[in-house]
């Protein structure tokens, strides 16, 4: 019974405290910037003020625009709650591993999609097309970068190997786990939607993918998927620090190690999300068509980490 | 009672003719004669063909006549086809138009062409044999140019010259095999016949042996449409009456393959098969090369009916070189082949009817303007191209099958692709007929008659050959091939 | 039970090929056979079902059938069973959604025809599987091949049809020839029968077993539609009547995986590591070749015959996975990878049978299929849009649909070979497993393009405007396969229970697959629990959408925002090519895109433009590299042999001394 | 007596061969018919000779047909589609003549090799007119392919027939005589077809 409490928790620790890590990324790029930046909380009254407004249903659309958001949120929500977060060992093994993990961000991506074509305007077209094509494309890279951890702990189970990792340290050293860290992450940029594939502060519609998908959304709608939004990238951003790098992770449920795993976890999240701002403050946005070269470059050294664990084994 | 068979066999076509000759003023009434008499020759045939395939002896009458298992087969075909051409030939149709001196005409020839034909199956003789072969391209010659047209005479004249100067060269060995079989001292005026000759054949002379084949192969192959000396045959099927070219392309080139085969086996007696096959391996080899590749550039679909009649008659070549089961194989090929073949051109005769053309461009939306002559027409094709349930399917199975245990794995797949070839360009050419838009002046619809029931026949026949081979065929074929290759 | 059970289905696709020609009513024609035909379906899955059950097998022969060839030889074992089972499920919903979908055929012969062919064409693929011997499987595979042919070629008022009809009729032959010799190897000169062929294949020396091995890709690759032997299906496909593409892609197709299956894993003793390469590496080519064009291709049912080749490319994945694996003697992950290659068959079959019939059912309600014409159909066509959306998602593999659970287990496949065999096979497995992610991405592109441009937004065309919903039966009937899809993708533990069975029959014994609802891979120690997925996923969309009806804002409708555009209009719509255009740029060495501006231009300046007409298309390169010699060299063979034929009779003459001449000296050769 | 026997059939052998080698540098249609006319009887000659000499009684009898038909009807025949036809003198052969008789003796020599293996079987007394035949079927059939004319194709295939019966003649003192009779008739019939071919070609060519 506890694991299955606990993985609740997890999984709605996550989900509050996405927005916050959105925050915290935007906070920092303004003051990165030069700019002073609404604190980390900012998000939270946005999605505050977005669910009280009104809704405007454009009147070209279908059931599948009402949809969408709901299917986006459960996808966002069940690939949450695969991931290990405060505890190691933890009931979402259960239901998949880390291919399941991705064909649910893949639905919700697919639904987003289809929510931008629903209305029918050129804009929502062309973010679902750009959407799908970098979506497909980073397909290939995840899915090395996971076998490179599949390889070393011999399961593509997320929990066999955060506790493979915890138990053996040793994998850890070498080239194959750190270039997969870095596809992972170059990968990761580009399924959440960041620089430099896409520019989530962007006004400019021509060159929105994920905004311009969901520019006919409003009120509760938006909410939630802007909301789903900062849980995938949260969701990502935890799966790379305790996949990758695990420790401080609770292994046992008594109360220090879940304190402690809850710190561990925080604490990695914070400079993940710092070097994401450092990131995007860095670098500008890829043309579009640029953009397979970056996945190239992270399929790369996802298949050199692949093949280096070869070599290790 | 053999005598008895053989009359029944041999004097209904010559009797046909005889008063189509003697009955000037009423066709109708030969061409009903005709049509009655012709089926008794098939019973005939059958009634042979089913006493040879129970295991009984050879229909045997004096030194002239003898059928044995082989010759039932040929004979039955011929019958058969022969039957289906005297009911869709001239003079039955309701509205026939066609002039009294045609039908005439027709009937005359073709009913002597039958004979020559039973004649050379059902002799003992193989010098009559000769003799009647020839006769058949006298005879039939005559019947192409039915429509009084320039390219049916040179059609018909290329036929004659070069038949004849073939068949004469087939002479030319039949003589040389007579001289041989001459000095080894036997009786002399029942040489040529079969079984005098296959008790002679082993203290034949191998050179000369070899050398007479050599001639008759080149002079019935040239008869029997192989290449290279096939040439006549496009012209003169295209060109000749529908009824005709089916008889003629259905039977008279299985009876001139059924001479080579006749005299394979006396040769073969005398210097083993290894001779004999090479040669006719290669002979059928080239035949099958050439009918396949021509048949993708044709644009006349009697042509193309030609090409794939040349096409099949170098599978039976083939065949009949590949030891017993390939004799089998060639055997039950020149049996669907037969029927198949002079079904589609019966056919063609009623495509050109309704399109007043020969040219397969001109031919588009059969299957919407005669839907039924337009699927028969398909089903004929496709049983012509190999595919089940028609007995062809069998047939072209069991020759690669014999051409592996023969040990020809080139040949194997040189008649794969060939047969390939075949098939595209017979699904090219007839998808071009089937579908498509009909000209505005040509009729539409068709109602059920009594030749489209007629023309069904044989495609049935096929299909139940194919599918079960009767007993008493298999047993008849059996037989027939160890004729060939004991 | 059944042996009963297989004779009533054949008998009942007898009665209905029957019925259709000679009943006096054209309707009456109509329903009759094709409630045969869906009887015979019925029949044939309680016969496939009770075998895999029982893990039966019996046996059937007829000498007085097909006899020069050896007779009629029919068996039944649960790999035959499994894939009369395929036949069974993609055949009912076909023929049930025929009663409504041909109905405006009742007055025509064509109507009969196409009927009594459909009859043919389901009894030829139920003997397919069951066949014993050479003979049998040839005949039936080819009464398969030329009543399929002929429903191809049904409709030539079709665009296309008649090419269509001759690229699959020449391939098919060519694939039954290929089929036919190998056979012919196979069987070294003794009897053609399967039985003696698993005896002797043993001794069968390694060149002519590589020669067999390749023939029989051919032969099995045409029919299957692998890379570069798929060409006629995305021709054929669109030509045929949508429950004939529905049967030939859920079923037909699949008959080319049973015969490599069959010959490959049963009648031949294990082959060199380098077949399975090789299978592997045309499994993977055919997928991305296949999915590459599905996602860019406008023509709805191509779209999904593309679909099919990238399908067909991954089940051949997991075939060349379990070669490899049983070269290499490791009978677990050959068993595995045969289960996954089987359990993927089923899969497709029962969500591409839906997918055809939906789109025959587009084509039907909006009479055009172009997907540059379609759009807006979700309003006209609800129900027919919520069936296809079902299809759509197993077909992009994503949970909880059946499409996911065998690409999930592609991928714990290529991992579980990376990490148990040798380094230098181990090497490879990772590209393929790329690849296989790349198609699986892909195909979800064009799972999207397909739904989101047929179904969603504005109509296109008039024709579109004015679609209509289908008939009840044919919804009824796309509803069967729409159920498949979602209980195999919720208990996917239904059918793999069954394929342990088929593979230990195989002699590749199975470790622990199954168990309850969660498939459970132990040696890769992952699991994947559809159900709870979907739960999860049903779960948190109510609570989504309870938390979004719980705001308290006001909802109106109003016209699209666009970013401030006014009068949204369909031309504004996101058109299908376009939808494919970032791609199209991504993969150009693959493409190979023609581009073709025309301005039409003012006569005063060259500045006026009065309109502008792109024609943008793909080089087919794959056919003119490959087929356009092939058609070349038979042209020329074909011109050379008409030179022969000149007309002059001199020459005709002088083939007579020529021939004389060659022939003796052939002989004084041979002497 | 033997040596008699073989010099006569042999020259009757080689005066056929000769009246064929006759058409390769005759262009007149009319001296094609006189040559075949003229070789006929002298096969007829040959015949009677067998006959005689081999003591083979029967051969008379075909002797004396081969007079009738091939040395009377049938150039009656030929002459009579010549007199209808329009005069095609003009046509020159698709060989020259010096090409055409230097081709005629290499045939000649083949046809030696090729009886080489007949002549050491045969132990008749007319056997060394064998090749003599052989070369005359090789000859005949040279001169159908080579000439435009269609009286000289004719011909040429009636050449070719005669030497058959002349191979039968000096091999085995002829064929039986039900085939040799058969052959008669089939010669018979097949020269009047091609005469009533030929006018439906002349005469659609010309229209």
């Amino acid at each position: 019974m506890t694991p299955i409490v606990l993985a609740v928790t997890e999984c709605l620790c996550l989900a509050i405290a996405a927005p916050a890590v959105v925050g915290y990324v935007r906070w920092l790029k303004a003051r990165l910037q030069g700019r002073r930046g609404a604190d980390f909380l900012q998000p939270y009254r946005d999605l505050r003020k977005t669910f009280a407004k009104g809704m405007i249903i454009a009147d070209t659309t279908s059931w599948i625009f009402h949809l969408t958001p709901c299917v986006v949120v459960a996808s966002t929500v069940a690939a949450a709650a695969l991931v290990p977060v405060i505890s190691a060992s933890q009931p979402g093994d259960q239901l998949g591993d880390l291919f399941a993990l991705m064909a649910l961000l893949i639905l919700g991506t697919i639904f987003l999609a289809l929510g931008g074509l629903d209305p029918g305007t050129a804009f929502g077209g062309m973010g679902s097309s750009r959407e799908m094509t970098v979506a497909a494309l980073t397909e290939p890279t995840l899915a090395i970068a996971i076998l490179s951890l599949a390889l070393t702990a011999g399961s593509t189970s997320l929990g066999t190997i955060t506790n493979t990792l915890l138990t053996t340290p040793a994998n850890a050293i070498g080239p194959g786990h750190a270039l997969a860290l870095a596809a992972f992450l170059i990968a990761m940029l580009a399924e959440t939607g960041r620089l430099p594939v896409d520019n989530p502060a962007t006004h400019l519609e021509l060159t929105m993918i994920h905004e311009a998908m969901i520019l006919e959304y409003s009120g509760p709608y938006l909410a939630l998927l802007e909301w789903a939004a900062a849980l995938k990238l949260t969701l990502l951003l935890t799966l790379a620090s305790n996949l990758f790098v695990p420790w401080g992770i609770a292994t046992s449920l008594s109360a220090g190690a879940l304190a402690l795993g809850l710190a561990a976890v925080l604490a990695k999240l914070a400079l993940l999300a710092t070097l994401l701002a450092v990131l995007e403050t860095r670098v500008a946005k890829l043309r579009l068509f640029r953009v397979p070269e970056l996945l190239a470059v992270s399929f790369t050294l996802a298949l050199l980490a692949a093949t280096s664990s070869f070599f290790t084994r | 009672m053999d005598s008895v068979l053989v009359i029944a066999l041999l004097a209904p076509p010559m009797f046909a003719a005889a008063v189509a000759i003697l009955v000037r003023r009423a066709p109708v009434g030969a061409v009903w004669f005709d049509a009655v008499t012709m089926p008794v020759s098939a019973c005939a045939a059958a009634a042979i063909a089913l006493r040879l395939a129970a295991g009984g002896a050879p229909v045997v009458v004096g030194n002239a006549w003898r059928l044995d298992a082989l010759s039932a087969l040929l004979a039955l075909l011929v019958s058969v086809v022969a039957t289906l051409a005297a009911w869709l030939g001239p003079g039955l149709e309701r509205r026939g138009g066609v002039p009294s001196t045609e039908i005439r005409q027709y009937r005359i020839y073709a009913n002597l062409f039958a004979s020559t034909m039973l004649m050379a199956v059902s002799t003992s003789n193989l010098g009559v044999m000769w003799v009647a072969i020839e006769a058949t391209t006298v005879t039939s010659a005559l019947l192409i140019p039915l429509r009084r047209t320039k390219p049916a005479f040179d059609a018909s004249w290329k036929y004659l010259l070069i038949g004849s100067v073939g068949i004469a060269l087939a002479f030319a060995g039949t003589v040389l095999a007579f001289v041989d079989y001459a000095t080894t001292g036997g009786d002399l005026e029942l040489a040529l016949n079969w079984t005098t000759l296959r008790t002679a054949a082993p203290s034949l002379h191998p050179e000369v042996a070899q050398l007479a084949f050599v001639f008759l192969l080149v002079g019935f192959g040239t008869k029997a449409g192989l290449a290279p000396t096939h040439t006549w045959l496009p012209d003169a099927h295209s060109e000749a009456p529908a009824q005709l070219s089916a008889v003629m392309s259905g039977v008279l080139l299985a009876v001139a393959l059924y001479a080579v085969a006749r005299w394979k086996a006396i040769i073969d007696l005398a210097i083993g098969p290894a001779f004999t096959d090479t040669l006719l391996l290669v002979v059928g080899i080239a035949t099958v090369i050439v009918g396949s590749a021509s048949l993708l550039s044709q644009t006349y679909y009697k042509r193309m009916l030609a090409y794939s009649s040349i096409e099949h008659m170098g599978l039976a070549c083939v065949g009949l070189a590949l030891g017993p089961l390939g004799v089998f194989a060639a055997l039950l090929h020149l049996t669907g082949h037969a029927l198949a073949k002079s079904a589609a051109f019966l056919i063609s005769g009623r495509v050109y009817a309704r399109y007043r053309s020969g040219e397969i461009e001109a031919v588009s939306g059969l299957l919407e303007t005669a839907p039924a002559t337009g699927v028969l027409f398909a089903t004929t094709v496709f049983a012509l191209a190999g595919l089940p349930p028609f007995s062809l399917f069998l047939s072209e199975i069991l020759i690669v099958q014999a051409a592996w245990r023969a040990g020809h794995p080139a040949v194997t797949g040189l008649v794969l692709v060939l047969i390939l070839l075949a098939f595209a360009s017979l699904v090219t050419h007839l998808q071009r007929m089937l579908f498509g838009e009909a000209g505005r002046d040509v009729p539409r619809g068709e109602r059920p008659s009594v030749p489209l029931g007629l023309l069904a026949l044989p495609v049935a026949l096929l299909a139940w050959i194919g599918v079960t081979l009767p007993a008493p065929l298999r047993m008849l074929l059996t037989y027939a091939a160890e004729v060939v290759r004991p | 039970m059944s042996e009963a059970a297989l004779a009533t289905a054949l008998t009942a696709c007898a009665a209905g090929a029957v019925l259709a020609m000679v009943w006096p009513s054209g309707a009456g024609a109509r329903r009759l056979s094709l409630a045969s035909a869906c009887a015979g379906c019925s029949a044939a899955l309680v016969a496939a079902i009770t075998v895999l059950q029982g893990s039966l097998s019996w046996t059937w022969r007829s000498e007085a059938l097909l006899q020069p060839l050896g007779g009629v030889s029919l068996r039944v074992d649960p790999l035959g069973a499994f894939f009369l089972l395929i036949v069974a499920v993609t055949g009912a919903p076909a023929s049930l959604y025929a009663l409504g979908y041909l109905r405006h055929l009742d007055g025509q012969v064509r109507g009969r025809a196409v009927h009594a062919l459909f009859n043919v064409f389901l009894a030829g693929m139920c003997v397919v599987p069951l066949a014993d011997n050479v003979a049998t499987f040839l005949f039936a595979w080819e009464v398969m091949a030329l009543s399929s042919y002929l429903l191809v070629v049904s409709d030539p008022e079709q665009e296309g049809a008649a090419a269509a009809g001759l690229w699959y009729a020449v391939m098919t032959h060519a694939g039954f020839l290929a089929l036919l010799a190998a056979f012919v190897l196979l069987g070294q000169g003794g009897p053609l029968e399967f039985p003696a062929m698993r005896a002797g294949a043993a001794t069968l020396p390694p060149a002519s077993q590589g020669v067999v091995v390749l023939l029989l890709l051919a032969a099995f690759g045409s029919k299957a539609g692998l890379v570069p032997l798929h060409v006629w299906l995305p021709r054929a496909h669109p030509a045929a009547p949508s429950h004939v593409s529905a049967l030939m892609s859920g079923a037909m197709v699949k008959l080319g995986v049973y015969g490599t299956i069959r010959v490959l894993f049963d009648l031949m003793p294990p082959l060199s590591p380098w077949w399975g390469g090789a299978v592997l590496a045309l499994g993977v080519a055919t997928a991305l070749t296949g999915v590459l064009y599905s996602v860019a291709e406008p023509h709805l049912k191509r779209v999904l015959a593309y679909s099919t080749v990238e399908n067909i490319g991954l089940i051949f994945v997991g075939l060349g996975f379990a070669l490899l694996m049983r070269a290499y003697g490791n009978g677990v992950l050959a068993a595995m990878g045969l289960v996954v290659a089987l359990l993927h068959t089923l899969n497709h079959a029962v969500f591409k049978t839906l997918l055809f019939l939906a789109a025959g059912a587009v084509i039907h309600g909006a009479r055009t299929s172009s997907l540059e014409g379609l759009g807006g159909l979700i309003k006209r066509m609800p129900h027919t849009a919520v069936l296809c959306l079902v299809g759509v998602l197993a077909l992009a593999a994503v949970p909880p649909l059946n499409g996911f659970t065998s690409e999930w287990l592609t991928f714990q496949l290529l991992v579980a070979g990376a990490r148990y065999t040798e380094p230098a096979l181990a090497i490879v497995l990772p590209l393929a497993l790329a690849a296989v992610a790349l198609v699986a991405g892909l195909a979800a592109v064009s799972a999207v393009r397909l739904f989101g441009i047929a179904f969603l937004a504005l109509p296109r065309t008039d024709s579109a405007r004015d679609a209509h919903e289908a008939p009840a039966i044919m919804r009824a009937a796309m509803l069967l396969p729409a159920a498949g899809c979602i209980v195999l993708g919720l208990i996917p533990t239904l059918a793999v229970a069954q394929l342990t069975a088929v593979v230990s029959d195989l002699g590749l014994p199975m470790g622990q697959l199954d168990t309850g609802f969660a498939l459970v891979l132990p040696l890769v120690g992952s699991q994947l629990w559809p159900i709870a997925i979907a739960a999860l996923l049903g779960a948190g969309a109510v609570v989504a959408a309870a938390v979004a009806q719980t705001s308290r804002g006001p909802v109106r409708t109003d016209t699209t925002w666009n970013c401030g555009r006014i009068a949204q209009s369909p031309r504004q719509e996101y058109t299908a090519a376009a939808f494919a255009e970032p791609l199209k740029r991504v993969f150009t060495g693959f493409y190979r895109p023609t581009h073709e501006v025309s301005l039409d231009v003012h006569p005063v300046s060259p500045y006026f433009v009065r309109g502008i007409t792109l024609r943008a298309d793909f080089a087919p390169w794959m056919e003119q590299t490959l087929y356009t010699p092939l058609i070349r060299a038979a042209r020329w063979v074909s011109g050379q042999a008409g030179r022969l034929q000149t007309g002059s009779i001199h020459l005709y003459l002088a083939f007579l001394p020529g021939a004389l001449l060659v022939l003796l000296l052939i002989a004084r050769w041979i002497r | 007596m033997d040596a008699l026997f073989s010099r006569l059939t042999m020259t009757g052998a080689s005066a056929m061969l000769l009246l064929a080698l006759v058409v390769m540098w005759r262009r007149h249609v009319p001296a094609y018919v006189t040559a075949f006319r003229t070789q006929s009887v002298v096969l007829a000659f040959v015949g009677a000779i067998v006959a005689w000499m081999g003591e083979v009684p029967e051969l008379f009898l075909v002797a004396a047909i081969i007079l009738g038909l091939k040395g009377w009807i049938v150039p009656r025949i030929l002459a009579g589609m010549e007199a209808r036809r329009p005069d095609d003198r003009g046509l020159r052969p698709l060989v020259n003549t010096e090409m055409s008789l230097l081709i005629s003796g290499g045939l000649a020599v083949a046809a030696y090799e090729l009886s080489r293996p007949l002549t050491e079987v045969v132990s008749l007394p007319t056997r060394s007119g064998l090749p003599i035949a052989l070369a005359l079927i090789l000859v005949s059939l040279f001169i159908v392919v080579s000439r435009r004319q269609v009286i000289a194709q004719i011909v040429g295939f009636l050449m070719l027939e005669n030497g058959v019966a002349l191979l039968a003649l000096l091999g085995a003192y002829g064929v039986p005589l039900v085939v040799e009779l058969g052959v008669f008739l089939d010669v018979l019939l097949g020269v009047l077809v091609m005469q009533a071919l030929v006018p439906g070609m002349e005469k659609t060519s010309a229209g």
